[in-house]
């Protein structure tokens, strides 16, 4: 069997079985942020968070990331890899599912070695969470996991169930077995429980179904306009998208050493300097045109390329933007006329 | 999961071997890429260039595929990048490739075919590379007309190979020119828009194929006339331009709906460039 | 009538120049010129919220940004009655000595010295006095790491609010800095002996009036609730304006102070003759080996000065830092700040001498009226007059000399032009050179 | 290759940023072994006359005096660096105050400024009104690091590349939460040039705009954003004037 129930206590056993094999992450709160962030014991956790700053896209694509240094003329060297390997603990089930969307893409045609390298290294424990007015992970099919985490640990108030979800998670499920036991018909319908109750907490919620469709129709659609004159373009939602993978390379000499890194940082489609070109011409001058692209791009484009959308309804971008904009409203006004 | 291959961000070293200034803007570059086996690509195709320790840029091959390893770029003078290597590179310097990359030229399908090319202004640099790789065969394809469009007569690149092709008949030219003249030219030669030239190209729609390199409003009028000649939607050809920063489909800035020109393109048949929005 | 004019001084913070009056073999007057622009921070104030008082006028001097910032604060505390809790204030301490650490380091070393060494700059020093160089670096670079971690940056502090500081330093920020203040203590006699091989010049002798804050307090005050002058006399804060009394000139329309119709000198060397006696540990000691038992005479003292108090700050930050990394640090900001109609007045020893800063808010917390004045602007009327004995007893035929004496003379005084023309400006006279 | 002869000037301002340079204390000796610096009167005894590679300028217009110094700096240098925000943008000195530029004169320096109308004493502004500048190096001051990469660049014949994004992004990549969204304070993140790893918002106070306004902003300065949820554009505008008034005049956004 895959799943495993025990009591509550049975997290320290396991945080301390996996701080034995890397550097452990969890959430933790600071004044009103909730971060990923190194944990030294298993009380260092907020479990019963609700989403972090940043998504765990940090780990595997940081920001500000050296991908080469150039010493002297004609000589250049990949920045050595840190061998040690992370568990990241208590990662909620849409961020697992955007760990899924960003490796997908990433492994696509040439695949993006240096993110791949650390995902792999990767130990994954994900969580069970109850959402806010934010989330409408549901909507995108993303409430729940089926993989992308090797050990996923529901919380039923004083029960708590463990699930493998890799050959590795499997192993060390079993080192814990005098603790945990088999799951029982009342843990059973603690999770039933559980999963009504989370289900019925969405207050947000938009339908999907033929948005790509709508899309292809809504293209000169009135609602860009109002957005792109309501938007700062400042791109804090494409920062904490746990999708958003885009990213500027820029060469930074170094005064002191001599030695230039090349640096990735991410950067933004709503910039008015992303589709800039030689000459000048800029393929989307408008605030407008920049702010419909995210949208089509990740519940269109990435549907098209990859068979589902790129938005995992997190509430990121909701929860950061300075402007109070939206997507569910954004999509709910476009998809409005045809429901009727 | 995925076998994860070579660092793609890493370039190969690519050394020198001369330059040549083609306009006050545009140099010549001849390279030769080191390691890592034999150096193939498809005309169309393009390499992301570092200078290093200043930054990186990418450029379309410009000359034909060989067997000798080597290459040419021609290049625009327009920021950092191109201004450093305008004003700082010299022979046997060392410089970081990537690629090639993206999807080319069908040259495969041109064969038996008319081939008419458009280019306008620095548009000109990837298609020479089809047609010096068409010219080394030049029976396997018909009719080669190409139609280039500058704005003064001193942005003419190539002006030396364009003449001796003009010359030998083996390419029909026709030049436009937005201001000044061309005198003594084996070619004919005209004040306005290249695309003027399209209705008055002999070439069979039916068995032709149209290469398009130039600047997004040059598309628009091109396709149109095409269009009215007879050009079939899937044998017109055209190469999109994109801002672009790591040239494997990943850093997001070329992309055009769900394709990325770094990896789908940079050359589009003209059906598929329509179905990308903002791409012409 | 002749004149001798020094069109730009170098190595002084901002724009100035200095021009010798002389009629026949008699030197007449000397004015110290400035031209730097207006930046009219008074008028730009009016209007403005309090909580971005601090933040505009930092902006008056790149060099004591900290010190116009705190002094703003200050104000603005009076004004509305804010408390400041105790953690906050020792922080605040904190950074009036990485200010005090970064500024002396700053004049003494790169500014004042290659005087000495008759060099250019500090920069063309390192083969004449190596230790003293690296000393001075390393200390100015002590006191921006203070100004960074307490402030949030090394000039223009952002970490400063009305009731204390926004975010408190980590604990490892702030023993990363005692470990540096230790080592530089474990040096100080080492550089204090390479100080002492520096001679002060005889340029000239006078008496003179010295005026700086004071408090009951046995520390030796950056901070005090009293001004006293080395005449004896004392005054409340509020009483600022009989001190520094702002007079039109009649060759320049630069306000100038005046104490009882004389000028007079703040400032480190003035700190030293008032409150000296207060100063204990090393500074103590190293102020017996730099300066006479009373170096009121010339105001070349005050570089040695600079370099006691110097001492005096790196002992006092690590003091303080003991004492911090022994408590709570977490609360560093009172609950909110409520505005009222009134005036306030924020008074603090920068590097340069005392610093006034008085505001009057409306019944919403906005700027009614502004006024500071600057330690610069106190100190003109005095380097006037100092250059003018000077000059006098300069050998008037050697313009180089006189040229070096009369630049020592007024680098001395650690001018920091940019303050003091935050409001003034003298006419420019005759042809200049710079 | 010979070394890059530079000069910092500076004029009208707080002398900040030239300070900044010497902040550098680790690498000053370095700077002037591969650097000749020709001119920086702040720290170098000594004028100099003869033609730059690169000027680094601080500071405002503020009377005539700084005229004739920016024009006769631009005629000599290659590259002209603005320094600072002041510089670039005007910085505090050309805060657009509730003031009459006249009346304040007056208040400061009573009824006689006549004195000043001779020196040509007028309203600060940026350098770029009044000569074409090479390269931007906004803040307030200038960060030490852009400061050293730039030179860095320059030293192997170029410019550097900074990649401006708002504020927001840094502010993001720290992992605050919005100062706009949670706090309700007027943040100028959202219209402000990055790279100062967004100072204020980690500390906890919004940003002031000290670096500037992006690009973008100067000239399509028109969005509006939900005054209910957000923060109404206009007084984030208000706050960012206090450090680049001018920007905002030719921008249109004066007035509102
Ligand atoms: C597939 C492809 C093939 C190209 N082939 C050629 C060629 O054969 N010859 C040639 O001269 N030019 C070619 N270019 C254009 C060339 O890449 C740009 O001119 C070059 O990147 C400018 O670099 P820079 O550092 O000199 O300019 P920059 O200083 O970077 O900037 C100048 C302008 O170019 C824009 N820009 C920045 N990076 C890129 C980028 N990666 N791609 C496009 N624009 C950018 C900037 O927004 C700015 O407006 C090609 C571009 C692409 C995408
Ligand atoms: S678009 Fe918004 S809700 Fe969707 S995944 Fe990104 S941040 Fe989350
Ligand atoms: S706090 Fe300010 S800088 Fe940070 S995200 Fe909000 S608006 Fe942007
Ligand atoms: S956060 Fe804003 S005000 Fe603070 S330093 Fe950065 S740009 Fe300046």
């Amino acid at each position: 069997m895959l799943v495993r129930s025990a009591p509550p206590e049975i997290l320290e056993t396991l945080f301390s079985r996996l701080s034995g094999t890397g550097k452990v992450y969890g959430p933790v709160r600071q004044g009103k942020a909730v971060r990923f962030l190194p944990l030294s014991s298993i009380s260092d956790a907020e479990l019963s968070y609700q989403r972090t700053v940043l998504p765990p896209k940090k780990f595997f694509l940081p920001p500000g990331e050296t991908l080469l240094t150039f010493a002297g003329r004609g000589e250049w060297r990949v920045p050595d890899e840190e061998d040690e390997r992370i568990v990241l603990f208590g990662l909620h089930p849409c961020d697992l599912h955007g760990i899924e969307i960003l490796t997908v893409f990433m492994s696509d045609a040439v695949p993006d070695s240096p993110f791949l390298r650390r995902r792999e290294k990767a130990f994954i424990v994900g969580l069970s969470c109850l959402p806010d007015d934010k989330c409408f992970c549901r909507s995108m099919g993303c409430q729940t996991s089926e993989k992308g985490f090797d050990i996923f640990i529901t919380l039923l108030g004083d029960r708590v169930l463990l699930r493998a979800g890799s050959p590795e998670g499997y192993r060390l499920l079993r080192m814990l077995d005098g603790e945990a036991r088999e799951p029982s018909r009342e843990d059973r319908e603690r999770l039933l429980n559980f999963h009504r109750l989370r289900n019925e907490s969405f207050t947000l919620s938009l339908d999907i179904t033929d948005l790509p469709e709508v899309l292809d129709l809504e293209e000169e659609s009135q609602v860009w306009e109002e957005l792109g004159n309501r938007c700062f373009t400042c791109g804090n939602c494409s920062i904490v998208c746990p999708t958003c993978s885009c990213f500027n390379v820029v060469d930074i000499p170094s005064f002191a050493s001599g030695e230039t890194k090349r640096v990735r940082t991410w950067d933004s489609c709503l910039f008015r300097s992303y589709a800039l070109v030689a000459g000048g011409h800029n393929f989307r001058e408008k605030r407008a045109q920049r702010v419909k692209n995210r949208y089509y791009h990740k519940q269109k484009g990435f549907v098209e390329g990859f068979g589902k959308p790129s938005c995992v309804g997190c509430g990121r971008c909701i929860s950061s933007c300075p402007a109070g904009i939206d997507v569910v409203s954004v999509f709910k006004r476009l998809t409005e006329a045809y429901a009727k | 999961m995925t076998r994860i291959s070579d660092n793609p961000y890493v370039p190969r070293k690519a050394v020198l071997l001369s330059r040549k200034e083609l306009s006050p803007t545009c140099t010549l570059y001849r390279f030769r890429g080191e390691g890592r086996g034999p150096f193939s690509f498809t005309p169309g195709q393009f390499l992301l260039l570092t200078v290093p320790g200043v930054g990186e840029a990418p450029f379309s091959i410009s000359s034909a595929p060989s067997e000798d390893g080597t290459f040419e770029f021609c290049i625009k003078r327009v920021g950092r990048v191109t201004d450093h290597l305008h004003r700082s590179a010299r022979e046997g310097d060392v410089f970081g490739i990537r690629g090639p990359y993206g999807r080319g030229f069908p040259v495969e399908e041109m064969k038996g075919k008319d081939v008419l090319f458009i280019a306008g202004g620095i548009g000109y640099a990837p298609l020479r590379s089809v047609l010096l790789h068409l010219l080394k065969e030049r029976e396997s394809v018909g009719q080669i007309s190409f139609l280039y469009g500058v704005n003064t007569p001193v942005e003419l690149i190539f002006r030396d190979e364009v003449r001796e092709q003009a010359e030998a008949g083996t390419v029909h030219y026709w030049i436009s020119l937005m201001e000044g003249d061309l005198d003594d030219f084996p070619a004919p030669w005209s004040r306005g828009l290249v695309t003027d030239f399209i209705p008055r190209v002999p070439a069979d729609p039916e068995n032709a194929i149209a290469l398009l390199v130039g600047p997004p409003v040059m598309y628009r009028t091109a396709v149109e006339k095409l269009f009215e000649k007879g050009f079939r939607e899937e044998n017109i050809f055209l190469s999109l331009e994109r801002r672009m920063e790591c040239g494997i489909g990943k850093c997001g800035h070329c992309a055009i709906g769900y394709r990325y020109t770094c990896v789908h393109g940079p050359v589009f048949p003209y059906f598929e460039a329509i179905t990308l929005t903002e791409a012409i | 009538m002749g004149k001798m004019t020094i069109g730009h001084l170098a190595r002084v913070e901002g724009h100035g120049g200095i021009t010798v009056h002389i009629d026949g073999e008699k030197v007449t007057r000397v004015d110290m010129d400035v031209y730097e622009g207006s930046r009219l921070y008074e008028a730009l104030l009016v209007g403005k919220r309090y909580s971005e008082v601090a933040s505009i006028t930092s902006r008056v001097c790149g060099i004591c940004s900290a010190g116009h910032a705190l002094c703003a604060t200050f104000a603005v505390e009076d004004a509305f009655g804010v408390p400041v809790p105790p953690t906050a204030k020792i922080l605040r301490d904190l950074l009036i000595h990485g200010e005090n650490i970064e500024s002396h380091a700053l004049h003494f070393f790169f500014l004042a010295l290659p005087d000495f060494f008759g060099k250019k700059s500090v920069l063309h020093l390192q083969g004449d006095a190596p230790e003293l160089v690296s000393a001075g670096v390393s200390l100015k670079k002590l006191g921006n790491r203070i100004q960074e971690i307490v402030g949030g940056r090394p000039v223009h502090p952002v970490n400063l609010c009305p009731g204390g500081l926004v975010s408190p330093p980590s604990p490892g920020e702030l023993r990363e800095l005692l470990s540096q203040m230790e080592n530089h203590l474990d040096n100080v006699d080492l550089i204090t002996s390479e100080v002492e091989k520096v001679k002060v010049p005889e340029l000239l002798s006078r008496e003179a009036t010295f005026v700086a804050l004071t408090s009951d307090e046995p520390d030796y005050p950056f901070t005090g609730e009293k001004i006293k002058t080395s005449a004896g006399e004392e005054y409340p804060l509020g009483e600022f304006r009989r001190i520094c009394h702002e007079r039109v000139v009649r060759h320049s329309t630069a306000k100038q102070s005046l104490y009882s119709g004389k000028p007079f000198m703040v400032g480190a060397l003035a700190r030293i003759v008032i409150n000296g006696e207060k100063l204990g540990g090393k500074a103590r000691e190293v102020r017996e080996r730099l300066l006479p038992p009373d170096p009121s005479r010339t105001p070349l003292h005050n570089n040695n000065a600079q370099f006691v108090e110097l001492v005096h700050s790196l002992e006092e930050s690590a003091r303080l830092i003991r004492v911090l990394l022994d408590s709570d640090t977490s609360e560093v900001r009172s609950g909110d700040v409520i505005p009222r109609e009134g005036s306030g007045i924020g008074a603090l020893e920068v590097p340069r001498g005392t610093l006034y800063h008085y505001y009057e808010f409306d019944g919403e917390g906005k700027v009614r009226d502004a006024e500071i004045i600057t330690p610069t602007a106190q100190n003109l009327a005095n380097i006037e007059s100092d250059l003018t004995i000077c000059a006098e007893n300069a050998p008037l035929e050697n313009r180089l000399e006189v040229v070096r004496r009369l630049e020592m003379v007024a680098r001395a005084y650690d001018p920091c032009i940019s303050c003091s023309v935050h409001i003034i400006r003298k006419e420019e006279r005759g042809e200049r050179s710079g | 290759m010979s070394k890059p002869k530079v000069g910092f000037f500076g004029l009208t301002s707080c002398a900040g940023d030239q300070l900044m340079v010497l902040n550098c204390e680790d690498e000053l000796l370095k700077i002037a072994g591969e650097f000749e610096i020709c001119e920086f009167t702040m720290a170098i005894s000594g004028h100099y006359d003869g033609n730059l590679d690169v000027a680094f300028v601080e500071g405002i217009v503020a009377h005539e005096k700084d005229l004739k110094t920016l024009e006769d700096v631009r005629k000599r240098s290659k590259i002209l660096v603005a320094f600072g925000t002041c510089a670039a943008y005007g910085g505090l000195p050309s805060m657009e105050g509730k003031f009459d530029f006249n009346a304040s004169l007056k208040k400061v320096y009573g009824e006689e400024t006549d004195f000043l109308k001779k020196l040509g004493t007028r309203r600060a502004s940026p350098i770029d009104r009044f000569v074409k500048v090479d390269f931007v190096l906004p803040g307030c001051p200038v960060e030490r690091d852009e400061f050293l990469i730039t030179l860095a660049s320059l030293r192997k014949g170029t410019l550097p590349e900074f990649f401006r994004r708002p504020l927001c992004c840094e502010c993001k990549e720290k992992e605050n939460v919005c100062l706009i969204t949670e706090e309700g304070e007027v943040c100028c993140g959202p219209l402000t040039n990055s790279g100062c790893g967004a100072r204020c918002p980690s500390l906890g106070s919004p940003c002031a705009g000290c670096r500037g306004p992006l690009e973008e902003i100067h000239f399509d300065a028109k969005a509006k954003v939900y005054e209910t949820m957000g923060m109404p554009l206009e007084k984030v505008v208000e706050k960012m004037k206090n450090f680049s008034a001018p920007a905002w005049v030719v921008s249109g956004m004066e007035g509102k």
